[in-house]
């Protein structure tokens, strides 16, 4: 085997400490090196144009490149070698720059470094094996997980763009939290007006397959080709039949049982009930836990009025499995709940705000509901304890968020500008009121979003004070709140009326079991993690699986669009072609040594390993060994080191490739 | 060679001054203990018992080692540059051998200068000095009658003792080796008295010959596709500790080991023919595939082939194989009761 | 003074997508970290064998680092939780055997934690060197060392190693 | 004896099982493995404190299932298992090497095992892995035999022996393991006679690339046995048959309990004793100790 080395000054980014002409020369005495040469480019096309030149005057049989990380450069070297007639995977890299010379100082060291790690590239082409990519079929459906501003949106430029989209949002309406927002900032336009058209477009759209009070049980499969299992859960009313009159809800004799979680629990809802009038399907949900006819069998008055005889009260759940080519998640997030918190939570509780305890202590999307004008008080500001017109408003920002002690160290990043937006409405609504916010730092990056801010101060006097509130109690029907003002350096005290609590954004409950689920990494929140934070911001590490909105990280609007689309342009891209091409890094078992334990099984985290039967002459069973299904595969190489009788290599990372790195340090 | 045997008396006392004599002079002395012949650091751990049971191992692995260099390389860009490797002729003295194990040697010597003569054995075998000492002890397992030696065999030996009583040995200087080993002592020899040795060894209990080695030798001619074969393949496990504790198993293999991407050495290891990859060739044709195969190979190996190209059976009888076989299984049962149907 | 002069030779296994990317940022930042430790990429922390580890000691080296993903975080999703149980148990083993825990270390070094990276390298450097040559190791190929003097890190090493007994 | 004789023969003549895997007495002291497939032999079987070895190695075996497929039929296999025996049949059961519904297992109530064949059978002389023994009645079987009876007492050597092993130095425990393993002379009894070693191909026996040195020098026996050991982590149930079949006597099975005592004290986890629990290897728990971790 004829190898060639080509060590790169990378101007004098190597060169300043590695002594490259030297571990040029002292890679040329190696056994197997053909040709060794520096040159202070190798990426640039003079360098490119070396290696292809060198390969084919010296006829190269592989190369390795002392140059950058392989991250970097790695494609382009071997497209280089490519062109030149060699295939990609005998092209190695040996990392003289991020390792090595920008890490140390000393010239010898470095040098000497720089040497071995080229020696352990050489060592390693020289059992690299030619591999071809691997052709997987596509199947063009992708699955949106989640019916707000984000599943919305990624399902509308997918279907668009002339995909089908299978949207499964676990509520009985899409809409998510911005259907439940008043106005939104800062342009103070109204929520509802601008999201229901879009609601009804996804009704509409003959591309799109609507799931509601539906749940993603399963996934199965891999990039290109997921099974899912959605189940749909009972309505107990037949959609088909269902004209959305409504009637079922006003006979309802169940007027005010439950808690309309919609209203965030300022209202009452019936049993059978549509979240709110503009739901998207305009269909309702009989509530099992508040029905008299599951209680005692008895009523059955929906079943009366219904003229189109809708109501099934025998409908069970139902379970659907669709091919999925791509997965967009969506799931969004829910605010941190303030104190009531289970045992095992990871979060703690403000108790010394009252939320809970008094009334008049609320979180921002219960003052949402408040403002809006489809809300419990038709948009009169009042409070929930009373009804009476608070004069008096406390505004605190940053609870939960960037508060280490009760286990939240992020921003939640849009409760500065909520904030301003509520005080805004609330001056607007309420003009002799007062408006107080606290709050930490103002953080209003974003068009128009500062001013926004400046807007709340100047024009409609909203009284900022820096500082945290230490307590909250009750006094004469106000609510003390005791804090402190660290620009004037005093203490503060002010008797409101109403409190409102920016409560940190946090995932949505068990997330992290849909994250296993889908199989895509979260992190220690469980906010799900993007592929590189910076230049595959909505590209989960699992191939295939595409993040929107607020899963990912607190988002606002805006932003949650432009990843929805973003995650949707994945996705087509994805879809746009009928076989995908894969790195042939997958695993492969030697099935004549298999003893077919099925560790490597158990441990794959894709599912990639089947159990294969073998048979005798008489087409009896006699042995069951792992098959790696190589669409599946990943190429994580878990189930190599798992496998006892080393059964199962790694193309591109097989252990003789990385015996002999170890040999050659 | 016009040499002739001498007997002599020696007490104990005097053996061991020899033997530390030996030690200070800087030779190895080796001593049978409870698991393997050891070296003697200090005469306190020398226990010339006849009547001790043999060793768990020979001391095989003194003349060819389970594991050793042949060759040491390295290579350069465009060449390979060989190292031999040099076998110290460092005096091995064997103090107390039994006579199944010290005919050992002697019964290995054909193969090892058969169609190459393997210079690390015959060096080595050089500068062995094998002491035997006559055997007492028998157990269920020992048939060294059986194979043509016995526990008063002094065949192999350069000397061998025979315990006259407590403190007193008979020593019959059987070699020209042993001869010049026991010269610079000579003033702790006493004249010999044959009669009393040979008293001695009359008396000594022999282990009952349970098969003939010719008829063996006949039947394993006639029955190479016995389903006797098959049930003992069943049991066999598939070890080679009975290869490797056997005094006369020599088989090796050769393979190539580095220490860097560069270095490297190329070692003779013991292998044992139970292994199922022993026979397995690099085309993945496997001519012992199972493991009856196997054991019909090692009994025919040393009960017949051995014979037909050496005249010898590559056995001495002392039971070690079938001693420590995890599944019990007794070389000797099965070829005394070859004859028997299944 | 021997001593001083000596540089451990120290290897790590490193997953391609976390701690190989995070040496990749402490090189972008200019991070500064002793030379000792040589990096052998694999794709997951999951696929690195224990007998990855014992060739290294075989080899030479005085100390392993094995690194991955921070745990939720792996690009498999869960290589990294089986490499933790297979860990736990090798560590456990080397210990009882009579290797220090020291010579084995592990790590979980994100692609954003560069500093981190720079840090763990400098730390695993300095427990080897207070460790000394992995001698005990190296004395099985001693062998090896008498016929290639060229591999002369041994034989100064066991040089040293008596010259602090004496 | 006579029942179990009685009811292996009956099995084999109703062809139920192919074959019966029993032991049979060979001198007053000294049991050996037998394979029945005649019921006439039946008679030979027996039970008693010298049946050491442990049969669930044979179930692994290639040559001993061919017997259960006949052109016609499948046929079962009958066991002989001590109850400690039965935990290695549910690792095999668990690793898929065994199914279930292919086995009679036939066990024991057992008071224990002398710790070598040429020992008579007393609490001086009871096998390591007795001592501390807490199933000796079986979890699983299909017939069961032999009265229950008490157990004789004997102090935990080989625990003592642990605790004074880790009570030492590194590098006193590096010495004393490298001069033990040094003693190896490679003949794999101890792979041979382990239930749990039943790859087709062993990893030492993997030769492209040599993953481990076939030499039985310090550095190869060295290797082969953290290797061994490693393998058998969370594995092993503790039968001992290694430990017996070491012709050179290397502490095998201390090694493996030191590792078992790992696995029970860190995963609440013991090895062959449940059907129902995975299996330590190949499973995790992302609340799994992060301590080893920087």
């Amino acid at each position: 085997m004829k190898i060639g080395v080509f060590i790169c000054h990378c101007g004098e980014n190597i060169s300043r400490t590695v002594d490259c002409p030297r571990v040029a020369r002292v890679c040329e005495s190696y056994p197997g090196v053909e040709y060794a040469i520096d040159y202070k480019y190798m990426c640039s096309d003079p360098g490119q144009n070396m290696i292809r030149d060198a390969i084919r005057e010296k006829g190269l049989d592989a190369i390795v490149v002392g140059s950058c990380s392989p991250h970097m450069h790695e494609r382009t070297f071997r497209n280089a070698a490519v062109s030149a007639g060699i295939n990609p995977f005998l092209v190695e890299i040996a990392n003289l720059r991020e390792h090595c010379s920008w890490v140390h100082d000393d010239v010898e060291a470095a040098t000497q470094k720089a040497i071995e790690l080229v020696r352990m590239a050489i060592e390693k082409v020289k059992r690299d094996k030619p591999l071809s990519k691997i052709n997987v079929p596509v199947t063009k459906r992708v699955l949106v997980i989640g019916g707000g501003i984000a599943g919305i949106q990624a399902a509308l430029d997918t279907a668009n763009a002339g995909y089908e989209v299978v949207l499964v949002e676990k509520e009985p309406s899409i809409g998510g939290h911005m259907s439940q927002l008043s106005e939104t900032f800062p342009t103070l336009d109204c929520s509802q007006c601008i999201l229901t058209p879009r609601m009804v477009e996804v009704y509409q759209h003959p591309k799109i397959k609507l799931l509601t009070y539906s749940e993603v049980v399963k996934i199965e499969g891999f990039i290109g080709n997921f099974k899912a299992t959605i189940k749909k859960k009972a309505r107990h009313i037949n959609e088909e039949l269902c004209s959305g009159c409504g009637l079922c809800i006003t006979k309802c004799p169940t007027k005010k049982k439950a808690y309309n979680s919609f209203e965030e629990d300022l209202a009452f809802r019936p049993a059978v009930y549509i979240p709110f009038p503009q739901a998207v399907p305009n269909i309702p949900v009989i509530d099992e836990s508040v029905c008299m006819y599951y209680k005692n069998g008895k009523c059955g008055m929906c079943v009366k009025v219904c003229d189109r005889g809708a109501i099934d009260f025998d409908q069970k759940d139902t379970m659907l499995v669709a091919d999925i080519g791509a997965i967009i998640v969506a799931t969004g997030f829910k605010l941190y709940n303030i104190d009531k918190k289970a045992a095992d939570s990871k979060y703690k509780g403000y108790g010394e705000y009252g939320y809970g305890k008094y009334r008049d202590v609320i979180d921002g999307l219960q003052f949402e509901r408040i403002a809006s004008a489809s809300g419990p008080t038709a948009g009169e500001i009042k409070r929930p304890s009373d009804g009476k017109v608070p004069k008096k408003i406390v505004f605190i920002q940053c609870v939960g968020s960037r508060d280490d002690s009760k286990g939240i160290s992020y921003c939640s990043k849009i409760c500065c500008m909520y904030t301003a937006k509520h005080a805004m409405l609330y001056k607007h609504k309420v003009h002799d009121g007062e408006a107080y916010i606290f709050y930490m730092d103002i953080r209003a990056g974003g068009k128009m979003y500062e001013e926004f801010v400046r807007r709340a101060i100047e024009e409609d006097d909203v009284k900022y004070i820096r500082g945290r509130v230490s307590r909250i109690y009750e006094e004469n029907g106000k609510y003390i709140v005791k804090g402190e003002d660290t620009i004037a350096g005093m203490p503060v005290e002010i008797d409101a009326d109403l409190v409102v609590l920016a409560t940190a954004m946090i995932p949505q409950e068990n997330s992290a079991a849909l994250a296993r689920t889908i199989g895509i990494p979260y992190d220690k929140y469980g906010f799900f993690n993007e592929a590189h934070p910076k230049l595959r911001p909505v590209e989960s590490t699992t191939a295939g699986v595409f993040l929107a909105g607020a899963c990912q990280s607190p988002r606002d609007i805006p932003e949650s669009v432009a990843m929805a689309s973003a995650a949707a342009c994945k996705a087509t891209i994805l879809l746009s072609s009928d076989t995908l091409e894969r790195e042939p890094v997958v695993a492969k078992v030697n099935e004549d040594l298999c003893a077919g334990c099925f560790y490597c099984k158990k441990v794959c985290p894709f599912g990639a390993i089947e159990v294969k039967d073998v048979k005798d002459m008489n087409g009896i069973v006699y042995k069951e060994v792992a098959y790696i299904n190589q669409g599946v595969c990943q190429g994580c190489g878990t189930c190599t080191a798992t496998c006892l009788s080393k059964s199962i290599e790694l193309a591109g990372f097989n252990n003789e490739e990385i015996f002999a790195e170890i040999a050659a340090l | 060679m016009n040499f002739k045997m001498d007997e002599k008396i020696i007490s104990k006392e005097d053996l061991l001054k020899i033997c530390q004599d030996v030690i200070a002079k800087g030779h190895t002395l080796l001593t049978p203990g409870m698991n393997e012949y050891f070296p003697v650091k200090d005469i306190s751990q020398i226990n010339l018992n006849s009547s001790a049971l043999p060793a768990k191992t020979s001391y095989k692995s003194y003349v060819f080692p389970r594991s050793e260099p042949v060759l040491y390389y390295k290579r350069s860009k465009d060449d390979v540059q060989l190292i031999d490797v040099n076998v110290d002729g460092k005096n091995i003295i064997i103090l107390g051998a039994k006579p199944c194990d010290t005919n050992s040697i002697s019964i290995m010597r054909h193969l090892f200068n058969w169609d190459y003569s393997d210079e690390f054995f015959n060096l080595r075998e050089k500068h062995f000095i094998i002491i035997g000492l006559m055997c007492s002890h028998y157990d269920e397992y020992c048939f060294c009658t059986s194979v043509g030696s016995s526990p008063v065999s002094d065949k192999g030996s350069d000397i061998f003792l025979i315990p006259l009583d407590e403190n007193n040995f008979a020593l019959r200087i059987i070699t020209e080796k042993g001869k010049e080993f026991i010269e610079p002592y000579a003033e702790y020899l006493k004249p010999g008295d044959e009669t009393r040795s040979k008293q001695v060894t009359e008396n000594v209990k022999l282990p009952e010959v349970v098969f003939d080695s010719k008829e063996v030798y006949e039947w394993l001619g006639e029955n190479f596709e016995s389903p006797k074969w098959e049930g003992i393949g069943n049991l066999c496990l598939s070890c080679a500790q009975c290869a490797f504790v056997c005094p006369v198993c020599h088989c090796f293999d050769i393979v190539d080991e580095d220490y860097s991407y560069s270095e490297g050495r190329r070692m003779k290891n013991w292998d044992g023919c139970q292994f199922g990859n022993f026979t397995l060739h690099a085309s993945g044709h496997n001519p012992r595939d199972i493991q009856s195969k196997r054991y019909r190979q090692r009994v025919n190996h040393k009960f017949r082939y051995y014979v037909d190209k050496f005249g010898e059976i590559l056995c001495t009888g002392c039971g070690r194989c079938s001693r420590g076989c995890p599944v019990s299984i007794d070389i000797k049962e099965i070829v005394s009761n070859c004859k028997e149907s299944v | 003074m021997d001593k001083e002069k000596w540089e451990p030779k120290i290897v790590a296994f490193v997953c391609n997508w976390c701690t190989y990317t995070g040496a990749d940022l402490a090189g972008t930042s200019r991070m500064k970290y002793p030379a000792n430790a040589k990096m052998i990429r694999v794709m997951c922390s999951g696929s690195i064998d224990p007998v990855f580890i014992i060739k290294a000691f075989e080899r030479g080296a005085d100390g392993v680092l094995v690194s991955g993903c921070h745990p939720n975080d792996c690009h498999y999703n869960a290589g990294n939780f089986h490499a933790r149980r297979r860990w736990d148990f090798f560590h456990e083993l080397l210990d009882f055997i009579g290797i220090e825990k020291e010579r084995l270390q592990f790590s979980w070094i994100s692609a954003s934690e560069g500093k981190k990276f720079a840090d763990v390298i400098a730390k695993v450097t300095k427990d080897i060197k207070t460790l000394g040559p992995f001698t005990a190791y190296k004395k099985m190929n001693s062998e090896f060392t008498a016929v290639f003097p060229e591999i002369q890190e041994v034989v100064k090493e066991t040089i040293i190693k008596e010259k602090e007994t004496v | 004896m006579e029942e179990l004789r009685e009811y292996a023969k009956e099995l084999l003549e109703k062809k139920e099982v192919a074959a019966v895997i029993g032991y049979t007495q060979v001198s007053e002291n000294r049991t050996k493995p037998i394979i029945i497939t005649d019921p006439a032999d039946a008679s030979k079987l027996v039970f008693n404190e010298y049946c050491l070895n442990n049969l669930s190695v044979y179930l692994t075996k290639a040559r001993i299932n061919a017997m259960c497929r006949t052109k016609d039929k499948i046929m079962k296999l009958a066991i002989c298992a001590k109850p400690c025996d039965v935990h290695s049949i549910v690792a095999l059961i668990q690793e898929n090497q065994v199914h279930r519904n292919d086995i009679v297992i036939i066990s024991f109530n057992c008071h224990g095992a002398v710790k070598d064949f040429g020992y008579e059978f007393s609490g001086e002389n009871l096998a390591s892995k007795c001592i501390t023994c807490e199933t000796h009645k079986p979890l699983y079987f299909d017939k069961i035999f032999g009265e229950e009876k008490e157990t004789p007492k004997a102090s935990d050597a080989a625990l003592a022996r642990i605790e004074e092993l880790e009570s030492m130095t590194h590098e006193e425990r590096f010495e004393y393991f490298n001069n033990e393993f040094d003693k190896c002379i490679k003949c794999y009894a101890c792979r041979a006679v382990c239930p749990l070693c039943y790859c087709q191909r062993c990893i030492t026996d993997k030769a492209i690339p040599r993953w481990i040195e076939s030499s039985s020098h310090q550095r190869g026996n060295f290797s082969w046995n953290i290797v061994r050991a490693f393998h058998l982590s969370a594995r092993c149930t503790g039968c001992g048959e290694c430990d017996r079949a070491c012709p050179m006597d290397i502490p095998l099975s201390l090694i493996n309990r030191r590792m078992a005592m790992e696995a029970k004290k860190s995963f609440s986890y013991v090895s062959g004793r449940s059907l129902e629990t995975p299996t330590l290897v190949g499973s995790f728990n992302e609340k799994d100790s992060d301590e080893l971790f920087m």
